[in-house]
């Protein structure tokens, strides 16, 4: 095919499952070496439009297109044997469900082989080497072990390497990437991105898909805004992202935190939202060291924890943890999966004893002493997590779920307590007619305003947040942290705010702990520590993070430098 | 249309059990004849207008033994059942909340129970207690104790590790009271999936029991007992072994759908 | 015929080495043989009745004093309690089940006869059930969602079918009407066929539900739409990558499956005048002949036991993913 | 009875071929029907084993390994002759010291016989004159030794084989008969084979030589329905415990015939419990035997195969006494009969009710004793009864729980086989002495009758000489249970075999109405 012909041309698409619309007026090309990113939140049709253009729209699914042509082929009326040569050897798909995306049952290497194997008559020592190659390609150590190892065994990155591995086997003329970088930690989508953006240098065209606008930006040099179902902007990366005409464009690059100080909104207001703000940036939470005489609310000294794995092994997930939590001040605590987050989180609530060190809250002994003793305190020191779902009682309606918290310190009298009920509701910006509704039928920015809600029923001076936005879309995500931030200015709340990623943590906190390995690698004032890192790991996850929009361009050839530990990939020719 | 379709199997299962479940409250208002009632002249009389499931070998109508049969059958399976569940909750409690080593013997007696299947656990339990209904409860309750125990054991452990206890924890409950209000009513909400799959279950085993002589006795209309009292006469009167195996088989298999409806709907 | 979701739930802890595992297995089984003998030896001592006559043939025998003495001192029923407790256990221990008090063999005999045609029936039930299995799962995944409900309602109703009907109405159409199949079981492919397919296919209904639920699953899952995407055809993926995953439930539950093949044995055996370990059983209790009793409750624990370790065995040798986690 | 079919069988007979037999009773424990002695025992045994005494196609007794026996005048010394020229299938040599060697095992404790034993016990000691001739010294006169010496209970086996241990003897008791058992796999089949060195003791029956068929496989197929299954498909050729269905269907099948051998002894029968209340009025036993109504159930339930019995004795046994007057089904009679005895009321159910209890008959039926056919019988009692105000409650049990129910005294109606040739069964059955339990709690007068007049009488007619007199007391005897309603008879003890219409010369029978097959062979 002529480099000039598009890869991908696709004009009214519509898929509709069983009468229901999903996705419509769908249109866009991709030219080769040419990379469109399509954005917009969860369902807004992403997936199932990426999944149409190569027949896997799913069980079903009706897709109409009035031009669907795929690396020059008319992919309307294609029968299942070409639509099986197509696959893999034209179009290289990698999944969105990375972590599941490998047969657990079979190894890595078949599962690369197979992708060979079904596309060419290649010897089968032929495609072993072949394998081990891709998998050096993508940046994988001692590919020849990983080769023989099952999905199972490898880290959530390099089964995403894997998949790339065998997404890109047979050199594919086009690439579609559907949110390769969820589920992985900051540094490790750094290097995958750069992955990808190699394999455009070579010619490829990709079509990549994310809900992240920021992860994108350094990609893609068209961007196709999705929602419900439509595409409602497009344009030119460097366009959209710094002036995006529709609103709802708008609100989603509002809702990235990154570069946004302290207390700025990242939503816009609502109805219930607006009554309760009152925005006043700064003087409750100055920056800079807070004076000397002020009494740390939580604070932890020498904090270890070791789990036992069996009778003599020992696994030391958190190691000499000190921090002190400040009347009204946002503690961030931030790192890699696995770091010892949640465990410090744990024993700061007094659920786990810690195998070394003390908590105290308000000065009191917390960590040590019994439950019984800790019960009396424990209305002052509240939780909430990233899936508040699974913290509810499933037997429990909103209302009754509130009311359960109440009881601890509310008034008995149940006018009262109905009362008492809407106005938690109506704190964090919930109807008061959802009392009745069980917590599974509420969308989950809703789901994590009741955990919220819940938190506050017993007045808590200190909050601990443990990823409390990581399952949510940018925009929602922008309006729980909003709601956060709200609460927090009107009632001095304090909060240990845990999260992986570095722009929540930079808008919310006061003071940052970075975690690595169960130990704090640097910690400081935000302001210190984001802009003058001292610990090469904190450096390395800077540079890996988008951290500011609008996007500077990278150009080719820095990404080219920048790559050096993805491994060099041979382009398609 | 295509909403009928796809409740058709609640429809379905729904009828069925309604129907015995009449049958088993009101059986004479499903068929007024007496079961008891013998008529030798008419004995072996083939399906047709006047017994229209057949007659059996003293002339009783199958038809209404069918129906007067519900009850014992039903009562039977779910007397089993309540009682495999009962037995399972105790066991299951102790040792989903008793710790370490309460939990180590209870896993050790239900490896045990397990290592006795089903039939063959019931006819151990009958050489010892002796044969009849009441034993035939036993057994079967007693047989389908331990899978029920294993699994509420289970599931009593992935709530005392689940994030809603911790939550309750952190809102300062006490013990007692997180296992009372958020434990227990928990872990018991799948009983009512386990329940109805455990009836049809239970009316199969003592069925097989009763086939084997060591259940419920003729002349009550038992079905398991017609089935066994017509397989003498199976070459000569099929329809006193087919039809009474018919019901047996239908609400087995309601109870099986109804139990998988259930936990589609999240009745988990 | 037990819920085989129960006996599916796996213990947890499997992290130590083979030979750990292997003595924890063989640890078990002695536990697990101990309390049986243990529990029927006190059980024998709760039936009312002098367990003399019982020896005796009952109290029909109409046998006398001294013949009862005689049996109270040859089965050392005169002795203390302890003594007889222990002095069975040593027994057990070293290989001596006891006499049979119905048919006057050593026990250990009788069952060395009767384990083989037990085990070739329950073996051939079990590998016709998953084939049966496999093969409704797969077409009623492949046919659509008629097909599919279709294959469901199958599996359902052939679960709830009782052994000794199915016995019935296939000794009626195939031995009595078409003249096919001998009623009485033999070891021959004939003789064998119709007790085979009366244990098999209410097994095959439940393994079936379970093996489709997860063959759909793994059809749907998110490696299946990889592989698709990779060029894999329906049937690639079908072979490489589903049906190994719908096989592991039916791995993990073959240890139950043997169990409920024991227990159907029982019906099966006595409809189709098979000798084996059912058919003694149900008439060692119907004689209340205790040591055939407690023989066929210690094999069938210690086939149990056996076959549990096996299928644990064969589990982790399927399924990667146990051990290594 | 040696009868070999009456009608003749057409072709020449063939040597050779296995018969297959299906046996719906239980596995015996024991091969050697000394051990315990029950039915299955006779039936598989009369294949190896031979009686002293047999009877002939009329029902008489003829000598058979006896050659002879005479009685002393006073009845206390009996002499019986041996056939010589006799072995055994292990080369020992059949004499009177063998014979004696089986008596003495008989009575030996540690046998545990149970009818052998009862049957030999008047005797007080024995001696081997000569080679063939045993001197038996007797308690007191016994007039039914001969007939005692026809049973298979009391068949003589090999004195060497005897000297092995039980279970050796069990497993393979070694006798005279046209078969020999080679081998047994337990809960499976008794594999037999032809006796090569097999003697006809009578000459004047069947042919001489051995037996025709190589060889007899029995099996055992508790499932009525399967083992006539089995006889349908020619996987077996001779089925016993026909049901009466198969029977009735097999009358009008020409490849499968029908064998009935109606046992001797006692009828079977109901007997009511007259030890206790409400069974202890006669008045109300009378009434109970009119509101039940037999016949139209034994005429749908049976098929024509049974034919209603109004005796305590087998219709086989020539001293049988029939009373068909006394058993009539008439409720208008049951009733006065009732109110007569004070049981007039009713309760809510229909019930007759005496001083606030109803009349309640508790009615244990053991499974393991008889067949579907006579379970449903006693159900249709139950529905008929019913209609007069009697409660009847039927438990089904297994055999221990049966005899357990009978030994508490927890009983009103009992129906309970038992075979033995002779009218002396009636002393066993009814005499007073029967009621005294054994030490293992069994006792046979199950209606507990204790009349010493009729005590008496049997005793008489045990002992006397004199055949006339012999049939006068027992008639007078069977008058006196009939007329007294302790009984309930029903039909002779069923024993019906169907067989393949390929086995030819079916119908040789013992004593006790176990088939033989010595003159059986097999056509292709
Ligand atoms: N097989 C299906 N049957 C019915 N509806 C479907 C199916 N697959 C997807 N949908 C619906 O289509 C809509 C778009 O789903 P899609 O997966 O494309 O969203 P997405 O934009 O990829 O979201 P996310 O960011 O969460 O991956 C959703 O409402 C979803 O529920
Ligand atoms: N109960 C436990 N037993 C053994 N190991 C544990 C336990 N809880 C946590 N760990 C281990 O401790 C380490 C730290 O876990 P933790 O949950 O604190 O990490 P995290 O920083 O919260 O990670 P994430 O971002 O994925 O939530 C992990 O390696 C984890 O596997
Ligand atoms: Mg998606
Ligand atoms: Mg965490």
């Amino acid at each position: 095919m002529s480099a000039a012909e598009p890869l991908l041309r696709v004009e009214n698409l519509a898929v509709t499952f069983g009468g229901n619309s999903v996705v419509r007026d769908i249109s866009f090309t991709v030219s080769p070496g040419e990379c469109l990113a399509l954005v917009g939140e969860s369902g807004s049709g992403k997936s199932v439009t990426a999944r149409s253009l190569i027949g896997l729209a799913g069980p079903g699914s009706q897709v109409h297109a009035d031009i669907l042509e795929v690396a020059g082929v008319d992919a309307r009326t294609l029968s299942q044997r070409r639509w099986s040569a197509l696959r893999g050897r034209q179009v290289g798909f990698i999944l969105q469900d990375a972590l599941t995306s490998l047969d657990p049952l079979r190894t890595v290497g078949k599962e690369i082989d197979d992708a060979l194997r079904l596309h060419s008559t290649g010897s089968g020592a032929q495609r072993a080497a072949r394998v081990i190659e891709l998998l050096v390609a993508v940046g994988l150590d001692d590919p020849i072990r990983r080769a023989s190892q099952r999905s199972g065994e490898l880290s959530g990155g390099m089964r995403q390497r894997a998949l790339i591995a065998s997404a890109i086997a047979l050199e594919p003329a086009l690439i579609i990437a559907d949110e390769p970088t969820t589920a992985l930690d900051a540094t490790i989508a750094a290097s995958v991105m750069d992955l990808l953006g190699n394999l455009r240098q070579g010619g490829s065209g990709m079509l990549l898909i994310s809900h992240d606008l920021a992860a994108v930006a350094a990609v893609a040099d068209s961007i196709a805004v999705m929602q419900a179902g439509r595409i409602v902007e497009r344009g030119a990366a460097v366009q959209i992202l710094n002036d995006p005409q529709h609103p709802y464009t708008r609100a989603l690059l509002a809702a990235v935190p990154a570069g946004k100080p302290r207390f700025t909104r990242l939503s816009p207001a609502t109805e219930s939202g607006d009554s309760v703000s009152s925005r006043t940036a700064g003087p409750v939470a100055p920056n800079g060291q807070p004076a000397a005489v002020v009494q740390p609310l939580l604070s932890a000294r020498g904090l270890s924890k070791t789990f036992l794995l069996g009778k003599s092994t020992g696994f030391t997930a958190v190691r000499h943890v000190d921090f002190e939590l400040l009347p009204g001040r946002t503690l961030g605590l931030v790192g890699e999966s696995g770091s010892g987050k949640t465990t410090t989180a744990r024993m700061a609530l007094g659920l786990l004893a810690p195998s070394a060190g003390t908590v105290e809250l308000f000065g009191q002994p917390w960590s040590s002493v019994p439950e019984s003793v800790r019960r009396t305190h424990r209305s002052s020191l509240g939780a909430i997590y990233q899936d508040p779902l699974s913290s509810f009682d499933p037997r429990l309606s909103t209302g009754a779920l509130l009311a359960d918290a109440l009881s601890l310190g509310g008034t008995r009298n149940p006018r009262a307590r109905t009362g008492e009920i809407n106005e938690l509701l109506q704190l964090v910006g919930l109807e008061p007619g959802m009392a009745a509704r069980n917590p599974a039928t509420l969308s989950g920015g809703q789901r994590q305003r009741l955990a919220i809600a819940r938190a506050l029923a017993p007045k808590p001076r200190v909050l601990i947040c443990d990823e409390p936005v990581s399952a949510l879309d940018v925009s929602i995500q922008a309006q729980v942290l909003d709601l956060l931030d709200e609460l927090q200015q009107r009632f001095g709340l304090s909060y240990l705010f845990i999260s992986h990623d570095l722009s929540v943590i930079r808008h919310m906190s006061d003071q940052v702990l970075v975690m690595r390995a169960g130990e704090v690698v640097e910690s400081g004032s935000t302001e210190q520590v984001f802009t003058d890192p001292a610990h090469e790991y904190t450096r390395a996850l800077l540079s890996a993070a988008p951290l500011n929009l609008p996007v500077r361009r990278v150009s080719r050839e820095s990404m080219l430098e920048g790559s050096s530990e993805a491994g060099k990939i041979e382009g398609p020719h | 249309m295509r909403r009928l379709a796809a409740h058709l199997p609640l429809v379905a299962v729904a009828a069925v059990l309604l129907f015995f479940v009449l049958a088993a409250i009101a059986p004479n208002l499903l068929s007024p004849v007496d079961p008891l009632a013998i008529s030798p002249t008419q004995a072996f009389s083939a399906p047709g207008a006047e017994h229209l499931l057949g007659t059996d070998e003293s002339g009783r109508d199958i038809y209404s033994r069918i129906i007067h049969g519900a009850r014992p059958s039903l009562l039977i399976g779910a007397a089993a059942t309540a009682i495999g569940l009962g037995l399972a909750l105790v066991l299951g409690t102790i040792a989903g909340f008793g710790g370490r080593w309460l939990d180590f013997g209870v896993g050790r007696l239900l490896e045990v129970l397990f290592a006795l299947p089903g039939l063959l656990l019931a006819l151990v339990f009958i050489a010892f207690a002796g044969p009849g209904v009441a034993t035939t409860v036993m057994a079967v309750g007693l047989t389908t104790a331990p899978g029920y125990a294993r699994m509420i054991r289970a599931q009593i452990i992935a709530l005392r590790a689940s994030p809603m206890v911790e939550a309750a924890t952190v809102l300062g409950r006490s013990r007692a009271r997180i296992l009372t209000v958020h434990i227990l009513p928990n872990a018991l909400a799948p009983i009512a999936v386990l329940a109805t799959l455990g009836l049809g279950q239970a009316i199969l085993w003592a069925a097989s029991l009763s086939f084997l002589g060591l259940g419920a006795r003729p002349p009550a209309p038992e079905w398991g007992t017609m089935l066994s009292a017509g397989r003498t006469y199976l070459a000569l009167a099929w329809w006193m072994t087919f039809f009474p195996g018919l019901a047996i088989v239908l609400v087995a298999a309601a109870s099986t759908v109804l139990s998988r409806i259930l936990k589609s709907r999240g009745v988990r | 015929m037990s819920t085989p979701a129960a006996a599916s739930t796996r213990a947890p802890g499997f992290s130590e080495s083979p030979v750990r595992w292997l003595l924890g297995k063989i640890g078990g089984g002695i536990f697990v043989l101990w309390a049986v003998a243990t529990a029927i030896f006190f059980g024998i001592r709760m039936i009312p009745g002098d367990p003399a006559e019982a020896i005796m043939g009952g109290p029909g025998s109409q046998a006398s004093a001294e013949a009862l003495a005689g049996a109270r001192s040859q089965y050392g029923l005169d002795q203390p309690l302890y003594v007889q407790y222990f002095g069975q256990l040593w027994r057990l221990a070293t290989g001596d089940l006891g006499t049979s008090y119905s048919l006057k063999t050593p026990v250990s005999e009788v069952l060395g006869e009767l384990i083989p045609p037990t085990l070739i029936l329950a073996i051939l039930a079990l590998l016709v059930a998953w084939a049966m299995a496999l093969v409704v799962a797969v077409l009623s995944t492949r046919s659509g969602a008629l097909g599919s409900a279709l294959g469901s309602g199958l599996e359902i109703v052939s679960a709830a079918v009782p052994h000794f009907w199915l016995a019935s109405v296939l000794i009626l159409v195939f031995s009595t009407m078409l003249g096919w199949l001998p009623p009485v079981s033999t070891n021959t492919a004939a003789g064998l066929a119709l007790p085979v397919i009366t244990l098999a296919l209410p097994l095959a209904g439940f393994l079936g539900q379970v093996m489709r639920d997860t063959l759909m699953e793994a059809q749907r899952s998110a490696f299946a739409l990889s592989a698709r995407a990779r060029g894999e055809s329906e049937i690639g993926v079908l072979l490489r990558h589903s049906l190994r995953h719908a096989a592991l439930p039916a791995i993990a539950l073959s240890g139950w499956a043997f169990g409920s093949l024991l227990s159907g044995a029982v019906v099966v055996e006595s409809i189709f005048a098979r000798p084996g370990l059912g058919r003694s059983l149900l008439s060692a209790v119907t004689s209340r002949d205790i040591p055939m009793v407690t023989g066929v409750a210690l094999i069938s624990a210690a086939a149990y036991v056996v076959i549990m370790a096996l299928s644990d065995l064969a589990e982790r040798l399927a399924d990667p993913r146990i051990g290594t986690s | 009875a040696m009868t070999p079919d009456a009608s003749g069988e057409s072709g020449s007979p063939v040597t050779g071929g296995t018969l297959v037999y299906a046996s719906g009773d239980a596995e015996p424990a024991c091969l050697d029907p000394h051990v315990g002695g029950n039915f299955p025992q006779a039936l598989i045994a009369s294949q190896y084993l031979e009686s002293l005494y047999t009877k002939d196609a009329d029902g008489a007794l003829i000598p058979w390994l006896a050659e002879d026996s005479t009685v002393s005048d006073d009845g206390l010394t009996r002499i019986v002759k041996i056939r010589t020229g006799i072995s055994f299938t292990d080369g020992t040599a059949l004499n009177a010291d063998a014979v004696k060697a089986n008596f003495e095992h008989l009575l030996n404790p540690a046998t545990t016989s149970s009818t052998g034993y009862l049957a030999l016990g008047k005797i007080a000691s024995m001696q081997a004159v000569d080679a063939s001739t045993l001197e038996l010294k007797l308690k007191s006169p016994d007039n039914s030794l001969l007939e005692s010496f026809s049973m298979p209970w009391v068949a003589i086996e090999s004195p060497t084989a005897l000297k092995r241990s039980q279970a050796d003897n069990c497993a393979a008791p070694v006798g005279t008969g046209p078969f020999k058992v080679e081998s047994w796999k337990k809960q499976d089949s008794v594999k037999l084979v032809r006796n090569a060195g097999y003697v006809l003791p009578d000459p004047k029956a069947g042919h001489a030589g051995g037996a025709y068929l190589d060889a007899i496989t029995w099996r055992f197929i508790p499932e009525a329905a399967t083992r006539y299954a089995a006889l349908q498909a020619g996987e077996v050729q001779i089925i016993d415990n026909a049901q009466p269905d198969a029977i009735a269907a097999a009358e009008k099948n020409t490849s499968i015939k029908h064998l009935d051998a109606p046992r001797p002894g006692a009828s079977n029968r109901v007997e009511l419990n007259s030890s206790k209340p409400p069974f202890n009025d006669v008045l109300v036993r009378e009434a109970f035997i009119h509101a039940v109504n037999v016949n139209a159930s034994i005429d749908s339930l049976f098929f024509g195969t049974a034919v209603r019995s109004y005796s305590p004795l087998s219709s086989v046994e020539p001293l049988a006494l029939s009373e068909e007057s006394l058993f009539g089904y008439d409720r208008a009679k049951a009733a006065k009969l009732l109110d007569e005895a004070g049981w007039s009321q009713r309760d809510s159910e229909g019930y007759r009710v005496k001083d606030g209890t109803r009349l309640s008959l508790s009615f244990p039926v053991s499974t393991s004793q008889s067949i579907p056919a006579e379970q449903s019988l006693f159900e249709q009692m139950q529905a008929t009864a019913k209609e007069s105000g009697l409660e009847i409650k039927i438990k089904l049990l297994d055999l221990s729980s049966w005899y357990g129910e009978l030994f508490t005294n927890n009983y009103n109606l009992v129906s309970a086989p038992y075979t033995k040739v002779g009218p002396s069964v009636l002393s066993v059955l009814f005499h007073s002495d029967s009621t005294i339990p054994a030490p293992s709690g069994y006792f046979a007068n199950l209606s507990q009758v204790k009349d010493p007049s009729l005590d008496a009488l049997l005793a008489a007619a045990g002992t006397t000489k004199d055949l006339a007199e012999r049939k006068d007391l027992y008639t007078q005897a069977q008058k006196k249970v009939l007329e007294g309603y302790y009984l309930l008879p029903l039909y002779n003890q069923q024993n019906h075999f169907l067989y393949s219409a390929k086995l030819k010369n079916v119908g040789a029978t013992t004593a006790v109405a176990t088939p033989t097959f010595f003159d059986t062979w097999l056509s292709n």
